[in-house]
Order: C-alpha cells, then structure tokens, then sequence
C-alpha cells in the first residue's frame, strides 16, 4: 500500500497538500500552531493585510446562524510593516508556503502593498482579497466589477513573479466572469469564495446584531454555493480553483476536490476544532488509499455527469 | 492549552434554569486560575455551530465546575449532557483574576450569572484575605448565591434583600473601604460594570472586572471579541486573549 | 388587550396577516388542509404553473444540506388547463387569497398563462416566477437579466388588473436592481427570495447528487442571506417586499419584518411542521401584544441603524 | 392522518447499529397499515432538517414498532433517545400492502434493512395464508429476522445460507409457485427490486414491492419522491402518496 501523492501545484508553487488554512481563521499562525504541526499542511494564509493598520468595526463583530456565521471584523489587521517587523521571524521557522492575503481600498493600494511583500521571502503567493464585503470603501465593490479585478490582477502580477490568486466574490451573478478575467490578466489562480453578504436583527430592539449592519456568512450552511460556484469556473475556466467554503471535515474535501478543487481552505471550522486540518489531512488520505487514488490531482474535476 | 475530550461527572440543577456542570480534566483543573474560561463545543454537529464559552465557576481536584443558565440552543444542549458523555473543550482561556497583591479585603461585585467565576476565586483567595460579596439580579430569582459567603444582595424591583442596583448597594456599604486597602473583583452585563467603573473612579478604587462579549474562537485567531481600550484608540483589545478579566480603569465599557 | 391588526396589503390586495404560504411548498392546498385551518392564514402561492404540463426532473430531486436543503424539482406541474378544472374547485371553498405563481419559458408563455388565468375570480394575484434555478431554459436567465425581468413585469401587468409581484432571484450581483425595474413598470411588489443555487457530489460515486447537477438551496441556511436582500431593496425602493428564506418560526417572521418586508411566505418549514403557519400566527399576535404593537404594517422596515 | 408528539417507550438495541423504536400512539396504531410509514421530525432543532420516512415495522395495541439501522444523522439522533422523550411523528403516510385477496401463499421478499415492514404484514396476515420468507444481505450481518419465520437466507458473500442474492435464493425455491397461487411482497433496495421484477414478469407471479426514496414533506407536497411509472410517460407516480409500495408491474425501476 503505497502512501498516495496528496501533493497539489498551483502556478509555481507546489503544495505538500491541498489543505491550507483559510485568511482571517487562523490570525499569523502562532495560536493555531498549538494544536497543528503547521510543517504538515498545505499552506496558509494570513488574515488580509493592507497598507496600513486597520481597527476594524466596532462590535458585535460575530453573529451564529444555522449551521453557519456572519462575521464583521471590518479587515482589521496590523499593517504591512507590523507584519513583516512582528509576525514573518515567528512564520520563517516553518517549511510551510505563506500566503499573503492583501486588502485595500484603491488599486493603487493593491499594487503598493504587493511590491512591499514580494521582497520577503518566506511569502511564497499573494491571495488577492477583492470581496471582502464588511467594509464600506474597497471591498464588495471591486468584487463585483469585472474591470476593476481585471485591472487589479494585471496590476499586481506586474510587481511579483510569485503566483497571483484573486479571492472571489460569491455575491456575483456570473462568478465564472471573474475567473475569466482573471485567466486573461494573468493571474495564476482563483480561490472560491469568500462570504455571503447576510445580516440579523435583534426583533426586541429592532437594531441590526452587527455594529456594521452587514456582515459574511460562512460555514457548513454554505457549503452547497460555494460548491457550486467551484464548479461554474470549472466548467467554463481553465483556471486553478482554491474551494473554500464550510468544510468540516475530509470529506467535504474530496466533495470539492471532484466539483473542480487543485486546493482547498478551512475557514470558520478552525474555530471550532482547531485540530481539524489534521484529522482533515488524514482522513483524504486514507480515502485515497482506500479508493486506490494514487495521485490526489487526479481528483480535481472528476466529477461525471 | 488543552483541546480534549472530558467526561461528565455529574449535572447538578441550582435552580430553574440553573446548573453546574462538574467534569473530569486532572489537566485543565490544575493550571487553571480564576477568572479564566474554557470554551466548549456542545456538539458534534453544526448546530449550533460555534463553542461556548463559560467560565471556570470551581476546581476541586481533578474536577472542574461550570455554572450556567438556559439562554439558547448552546445552554440547552449542554443541559441535556448526561454522566459518561464527554465534552469537547479548549481551555484554559485568556487572562483570569490577579488575587496576588497588596490588598486586605477582597470585594466581589456579582451581577445575575455574574457570580459564576468567584467561588474558585474565594476558594484560592481561602482564608488569607477578608471576602465581602455583593450579588445583584432584576429579581430574586436571577440572585445565585451557590458557594459565597458573607453576601450582601440587591433587586432591581426589591423582591429581595436591596432595593436598587448592586453598585448602588455597594454605595451604601462604602464604610468597608475606609480603613483597609480593598480590590473589587466584578462580574456582570456591561451596564453595571460601566456604573461600576465610574464607582471606582470616584472613590479611587482597585477593581478587576471580568466582560462578556460574543465569541467565535476564544483563543485569537478570529478577531470577534474586540472592547476598546483606555489607553490606545487604534487599536481595540481582544475580550478573549487580553481579556476576559482587564483592570477596569484599562477599557471603555 | 386589544386584538392587534395583522392585516397588510400589497397593491389593491388585503391580506388578513403576513403569513402566507410559498409557491412549491404547499401543493394547491388539499393536503395542507389536514394541518391547518386555510381560511386563518394570509394566503396561498401556487405551485409555479406552466402553459402545458410539466413532468419535472428525473429523481434524485432532494438533498439535505446542512441546516438547508437542495431541491431540483424542475417545475413538475399541471399545467393551467388542469389547474383550472382539478384544482380551482376546491381552493374555491376557502376564504384564503389564492395567488398564482406562474414560470414560463419565453416572455409570451409568462403573458399567455397570466391572461388565461385572470379570468378566474378565485385567483386574487398573481406570483411571476422569473427565477427558478432548476430548469434549463427559462428561469433563471430572465431572472439575471434586469431587461427581461422589466419586460415580463409590464407585459404581465398588461393583460390583468390584479397585482403582480415578481419572484426576484437572489443569484445576483444587485437585487436592488431588479426591484427598481419592477417598480418603473408598474409591478406591485417583489417576492424576496427564490433559492440559491447549490450543488452537492456523492464522493465514492463522483456523479451530483441530483439528477439535474444544480438546484435551489432553501431553509434556515439560508436566512441571513435573504434578510440582507430585502433590506437592501427596502434601503433603495420603495416597493412591498414578501421575504421568504428560512423562516421557521414567529420570531423569524418579526425579524423578516423589521429588515423591511411587507408579508412574508413560509417554504421549507411547511415540509418540516406542517401545522407551522398556525403557531406562528399564534406567535407573532402575541409578540404584538407584548409589545405594544397595534398594526404589524408598523414592523415593515423599522429597524434602527 | 396526524401530527403528534408520541412518547419512545423504550428503544431496543437489535444488532450493532440496529434498533428497534416502541413509541406509544394509539391513534395511529389503530388505523396504521403494514407497508405504510412514518415520517419523524428526529430532533426540533433544523440538523439534521428534514424529517426521516420510516415503514411501520409492527403494532402492538396502543404500540407501533420502527426498525432502523444508523447511516447518518438522523438515525444517529434517533437512536440516542430515551424512554419518555417525545418525538414528532407524522403518519399513516403512503399506500401499504394490500393483504387480502386470491392468493394461497405470501411470499416475502426482503433485502437487508428491508425487511422492516413484514413483522407487521406478518401479523396481519396471521394464519390466514402460509408464509414463505427470503431474506438477502451482503453479509452475514446485513442478514436481520428479527419477527419473522419460516425463513431462507442468502448473503452476497455466502457468510450465512445461500451464496447469492435473494432472488436467485427464490428461484431456487421456485417449486412453492407451483401448486398454489402465491403473492409476492417485497421490500428491498432499487437493485433487487429491478431483478425481482424481472422475475416475476418472467413467472407471471403478483408482486407488490415497497420503494425507497429521499423525501422532504413525505405527503405529497414538495414532489420531491418521483417514480417512473409504466403506465404513464408523461407523469411521474410520487412514492410517498402513490406509494410507498406498489404493483411492482406498475413502476419503472
Ligand atoms: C468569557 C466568558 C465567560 C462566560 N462565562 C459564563 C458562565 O460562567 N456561565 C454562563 O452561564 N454564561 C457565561 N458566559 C456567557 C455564555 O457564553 C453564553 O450565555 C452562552 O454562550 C449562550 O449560549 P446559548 O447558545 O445558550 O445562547 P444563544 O442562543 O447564543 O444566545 C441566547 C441569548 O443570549 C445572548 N448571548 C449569547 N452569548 C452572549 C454573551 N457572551 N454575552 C451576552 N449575551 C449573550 C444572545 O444575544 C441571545 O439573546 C460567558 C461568556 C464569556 C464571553
Ligand atoms: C417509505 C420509506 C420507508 C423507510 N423505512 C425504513 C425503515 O423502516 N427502517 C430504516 O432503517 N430505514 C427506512 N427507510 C430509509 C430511511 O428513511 C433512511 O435510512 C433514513 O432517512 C436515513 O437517515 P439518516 O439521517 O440516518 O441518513 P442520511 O444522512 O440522510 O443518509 C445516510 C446515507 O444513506 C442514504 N440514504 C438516506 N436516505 C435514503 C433513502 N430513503 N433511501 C436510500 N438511501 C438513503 C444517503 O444517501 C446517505 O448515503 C425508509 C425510507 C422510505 C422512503
Ligand atoms: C471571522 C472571519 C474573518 C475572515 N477574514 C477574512 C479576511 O480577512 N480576508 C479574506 O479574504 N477572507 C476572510 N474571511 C473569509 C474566509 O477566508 C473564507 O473565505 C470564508 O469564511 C468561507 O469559508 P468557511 O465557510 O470555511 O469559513 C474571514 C472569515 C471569517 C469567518
Ligand atoms: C421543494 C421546493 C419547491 C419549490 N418550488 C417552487 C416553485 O415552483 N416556484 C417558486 O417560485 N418557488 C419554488 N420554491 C421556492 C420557495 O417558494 C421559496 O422561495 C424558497 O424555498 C425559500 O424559502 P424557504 O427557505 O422558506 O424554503 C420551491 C422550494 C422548494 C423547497
Ligand atoms: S473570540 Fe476569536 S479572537 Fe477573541
Ligand atoms: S416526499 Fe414530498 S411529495 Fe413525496
């Protein structure tokens, strides 16, 4: 019984797994490496960063729904150059690929914020954030404009040679649009899908949960759109897809890696069992042992219809 | 930190809807200190999605003990556990009381489930120092007085002991301050602890409250919990990391 | 204790409270008559109805999802001809308003069944059905297309006199949009919303677990999303919404309201508790009483933000 | 038909991950008939969300019997009850098995789990009519006869009895069709049920098979349960109204 080949290639960059960990799940790393080895998964990436220190919103950032979340940090992060002087020395000890999640409210800043990362070398990839829909300026917007994630792909690739993964919006008619543009400019992958722009009421106050009214759903709830939007750039795209979207366990991995998946993300779960890439990573292998995938690539877009 | 699977010892009803949970985890139970939390996944399935997070109400041994009420779907699983069922808990969590120090009374300030973290805190606190407790609900039935001693107790609508709020019967009691150096540890909705700062400020008080807020993570990762800090306006604190238990002069309520 | 007035009104239509029942989930009423008293609730949507019978989609039709469930049911219906003399006999016996969803292929079918239809007196509205995610042709092309919702809204309303609410398609980029073309052509009110589209792989198989691949994501998963789209129509036109999406219980319905809808329409939960419409009339009186509440219409849209 | 909180009697652990559920309803064990189901809302929480169909396994007085293994998680949460939680079940659902009529033997054919609706067909039947019973698993284990007699086995792997599927078991019983006028009642999985109709096609045998299908509302409003009919082209049979046990010459399957 030979041990499969779980080991997954994204523009240049080869991934030990297809299991990363999802930006704004698993802060800088530090906290979540007590409870993984973080030298055995795929990758992560940070909480989106942008060109200078944000707080964030006020809260109540967090609201539980059925089976899922809405959240409403508001991207706060500590910067670029917090980032690079506080958090890369505790990430440089690790043999895991960085990704880079970048966030802004200007293409310019896109650009900026790259050219700054791209020098270091422990980030290997930058992940694009275009649709992130909890702040006012930036964000959702850009996320559904097809020009402007054209641009701003073109734009970033321009100043790195690293690969480029824009961050879809699933808050899109046609996701497969994107995908599209992005394949035009360059990019080297996409990764589907962030939130769902969702809300909540307090019914005896009558005032939203959140501070900031709106906020992202994620979680096992929307497991079946984000499942579906992978499969739309599929289908249409010759692309790489990053699944990301309520993954619980291994075999919502597999569920994703047939509907079109080269890697996947655990978000909100990381929350909830931070030992879940793990158990996750052992489970898919197994699997694969079990049903005689000897290569887990095999497996991406296998889906017979 | 631990991420383990303990068994239920035992479900102990209070009151109504009132319980304490007693489990077996010879880990947690040892390190943990008062004030500190565990955050709890009350089951398997995805509904409800997120752990919750309850204080660490007792240690005896190797057995920790939580207090709760019924409030929603998390509380209602979690009073549905039976001895032998194992829970799925992290823990201990963020930054509990500080009992060290130069202080001769230890005054503990209690709103409704409030009460929750101090009997581990008067059973480490033990005999060195003198415990006065002030316990206040809306009514007499949110007033828990389970493993406190020397109370004092206030009711919004007077049903029992104080009419008025507790920060308004500490008020009255203020003679204990006089002559000795006090800290006031505080527990309760953010209302009352926001009386209760302003109290402190006043009298030039040391006070040590303990907040709430809704959480999804609890150890960091998920910047959920945040509460502004007194000292730095760009930046907030994190309830469950720099938290739950702040010096009260250190954050905006 | 005053009995508070749940009674609300869409276009020229009175309602005797906002709870009424969603098109797909109700049958045409016979078998929901064994559950709950019809003439008590505010009012019945058909199952869509198509020009000539439909036979539907091959099994498997029906997935749970988590807190959620995918259905693909393809339209399965009578038709309009049999409607008219199977089923118009018995809803004639209820003093419920009876409101027609109809769904079409081509904007001549929508026009044509609507003015067969309105003839009939039991009929009191009709629901136009321009998003349903589970058919081929028709569906939820016109429902992504703002012209050809616009189109279908005034040809409709050119053949009858009774209101015409438009079934809007939550798989957008801006669903605002939509109800604004639903207004300017004289459409009485938006239904908010259809399902989502969703996918689920059985993964030792690799083939989607319904037969038609995609289908329509419905139940509490859903809810926050729904609520986010009718306050965002509520926040830009002036417009009754019906919100539908995962409500299962009164609270839901206040919550629904608050975020700006007029009436609202039970789906999911009906296969769940089908005696669920009367305890939850029950449950929104009471909420009305305990809180002073003396027409619900004042709930529609009164959050505070 | 009703919709009614029945209180779990007792709830009977058969084989590893069988059971066997008594609740207490004696308005439905009146009028309930063999083949007929129930749909049980398995928890009032919205996981898992949708209710689950089960045959009516048996009645005993006031008692209905269910027979159910665990495959997800709605079978996972109804085995975890306990005497005296209530649960929510909707039924009779679905047209059962009809028992009277011209035939001399009732010859049931089940396989694995699909032999939950005959202890009560059997009751039924009674003594009225000789009762052959084949009943097919994959393995030994699959193999459940529970309420049942007069048996012949078969397993896929030749674990226990005979070394093929039940119904090459039955052809090899062919002999009792001989003499007499039999009846077939089946209860299985798609694929047995494809074979057995060609069998009885091929005998010119009166078979009545009970069909499963994923269901949401389980009483004919959601459509969710279609089912080729053989008659008609145009329109689907739904098992959940029209069936769930039909003239297997009636479906297409
Ligand atoms: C650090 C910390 C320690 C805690 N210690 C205890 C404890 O020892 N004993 C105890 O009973 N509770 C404690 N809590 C609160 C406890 O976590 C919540 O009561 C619990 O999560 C409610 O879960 P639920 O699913 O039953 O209710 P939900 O369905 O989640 O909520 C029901 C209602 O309670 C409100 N609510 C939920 N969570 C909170 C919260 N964190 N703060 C204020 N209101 C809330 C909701 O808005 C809602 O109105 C603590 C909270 C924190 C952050
Ligand atoms: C009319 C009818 C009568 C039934 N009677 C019985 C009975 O007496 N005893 C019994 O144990 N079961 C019976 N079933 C099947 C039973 O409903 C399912 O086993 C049950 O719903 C599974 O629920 P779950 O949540 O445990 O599994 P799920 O998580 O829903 O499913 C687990 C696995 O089982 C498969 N599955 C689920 N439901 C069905 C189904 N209806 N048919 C085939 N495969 C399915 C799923 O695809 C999945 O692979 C009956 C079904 C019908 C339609
Ligand atoms: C609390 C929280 C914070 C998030 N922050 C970010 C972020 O900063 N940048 C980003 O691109 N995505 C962010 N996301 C989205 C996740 O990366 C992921 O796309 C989404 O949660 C769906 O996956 P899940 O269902 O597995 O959580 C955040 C999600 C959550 C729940
Ligand atoms: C099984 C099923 C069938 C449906 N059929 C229709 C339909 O024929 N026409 C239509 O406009 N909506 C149809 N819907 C959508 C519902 O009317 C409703 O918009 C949707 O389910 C969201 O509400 P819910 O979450 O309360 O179910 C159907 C939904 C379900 C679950
Ligand atoms: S609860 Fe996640 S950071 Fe505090
Ligand atoms: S299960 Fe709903 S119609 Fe059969």
């Amino acid at each position: 019984m030979k041990k499969p080949d779980l080991s997954v290639q994204i523009g240049s960059l080869k991934f030990r797994n297809p299991v990363l960990l999802a930006s704004g799940t698993v802060g800088y790393g530090n906290e979540m490496s007590e409870f993984i080895d973080l030298n055995s998964i795929g990758g992560i990436v940070t909480k989106s960063l942008s060109l200078k220190p944000r707080k964030g919103n006020q809260p109540q950032r967090i609201v539980e729904t059925p089976s899922g979340m809405l959240n409403a940090i508001g991207l706060q992060n500590i910067g670029v150059e917090e980032f690079i002087k506080e958090k890369i020395p505790f990430l440089k000890k690790f043999d895991v690929p960085l990704i880079c999640n970048i966030a802004a409210s200007t293409y310019e800043e896109y650009v900026e914020c790259t050219g700054i990362l791209t020098k270091e070398d422990t980030i290997k990839a930058f992940e694009i954030n275009v649709s992130c829909p909890n702040v006012r300026e930036g964000g959702l917007q850009f996320g559904n404009d097809v020009k402007a994630v054209g641009k701003i792909t073109a734009g970033v690739k321009s100043v790195t040679d690293k690969p480029v993964i824009i961050k879809l919006s699933p808050n899109v008619s046609y996701i497969s649009e994107f995908a599209k543009v992005v394949k035009d400019e360059g990019g080297d992958a996409v990764s589907a899908i962030n939130t769902l722009v969702g809300t909540s009421f307090n019914i005896f106050t009558k005032k939203p949960k959140l501070f900031n009214v709106n906020g992202g759903l994620s979680g096992p709830a929307i497991k079946p759109i984000a499942l579906a939007k992978v499969l739309e750039i599929k289908r249409s795209v010759d692309i790489p897809v990053i699944g990301i979207g309520g993954i619980m366990d291994w075999k919502d991995v597999i569920e994703f890696m047939i509907a079109g998946s080269t890697a996947i993300q655990l978000g909100t779960v990381n929350f909830i069992d931070p030992a879940a890439a793990g158990k996750i990573i052992k489970g898919i292998e197994d699997y694969c042992i079990k049903y005689g995938v000897e290569k887990i690539s095999e497996l991406t877009g296998s889906y017979i219809v | 930190m631990f991420l383990t699977n303990a068994p239920v010892e035992e479900i102990i009803k209070l009151d109504n809807d009132i319980f304490l949970l007693k489990i077996f985890s010879p880990g947690i139970a040892s390190i943990i200190k008062p004030g500190e939390f565990l955050n709890i996944r009350v089951s398997q399935i995805p509904f409800p999605l997120l752990r919750r997070p309850f204080s660490v109400c007792d240690v005896e041994g190797d057995y920790i003990f939580l207090m709760f009420n019924i409030l929603g779907e998390g509380t209602k699983a979690l009073a549905g556990k039976h001895k032998g069922d194992s829970i799925d808990i992290l823990g201990p969590l963020g930054r509990g009381f500080n009992t060290d120090g130069n202080y001769d009374i230890a005054v503990i300030v209690a709103g409704g489930l409030g009460v929750a973290p101090f009997p581990y805190l008067k059973r480490i606190i033990n005999n060195k120092k003198n415990i006065h407790s002030f316990i206040g609900g809306r009514t007499f039935s949110d007033v828990i007085t389970y493993g406190m001693k020397n109370i004092k107790v206030s009711t919004d609508d007077g049903s029992l002991g104080f009419k008025g709020n507790v920060v308004e019967l500490l008020a009255q009691n203020v003679d204990i301050f006089n002559s000795k150096k006090v800290k006031i540890f505080a527990c309760g909705p953010n209302a009352m602890l926001s009386t209760l700062k302003e109290f402190c400020l006043q009298h030039n008080l040391e006070c040590e409250a303990s907040t709430e807020c809704v959480m999804a993570c609890g150890f960091g990762i998920c910047q959920g919990c945040p509460i502004e800090s007194s000292n730095n306006q760009d930046k907030y604190l994190l309830v469950c990391k720099d938290g739950p238990v702040f010096n009260i002069r250190d954050i905006i309520i």
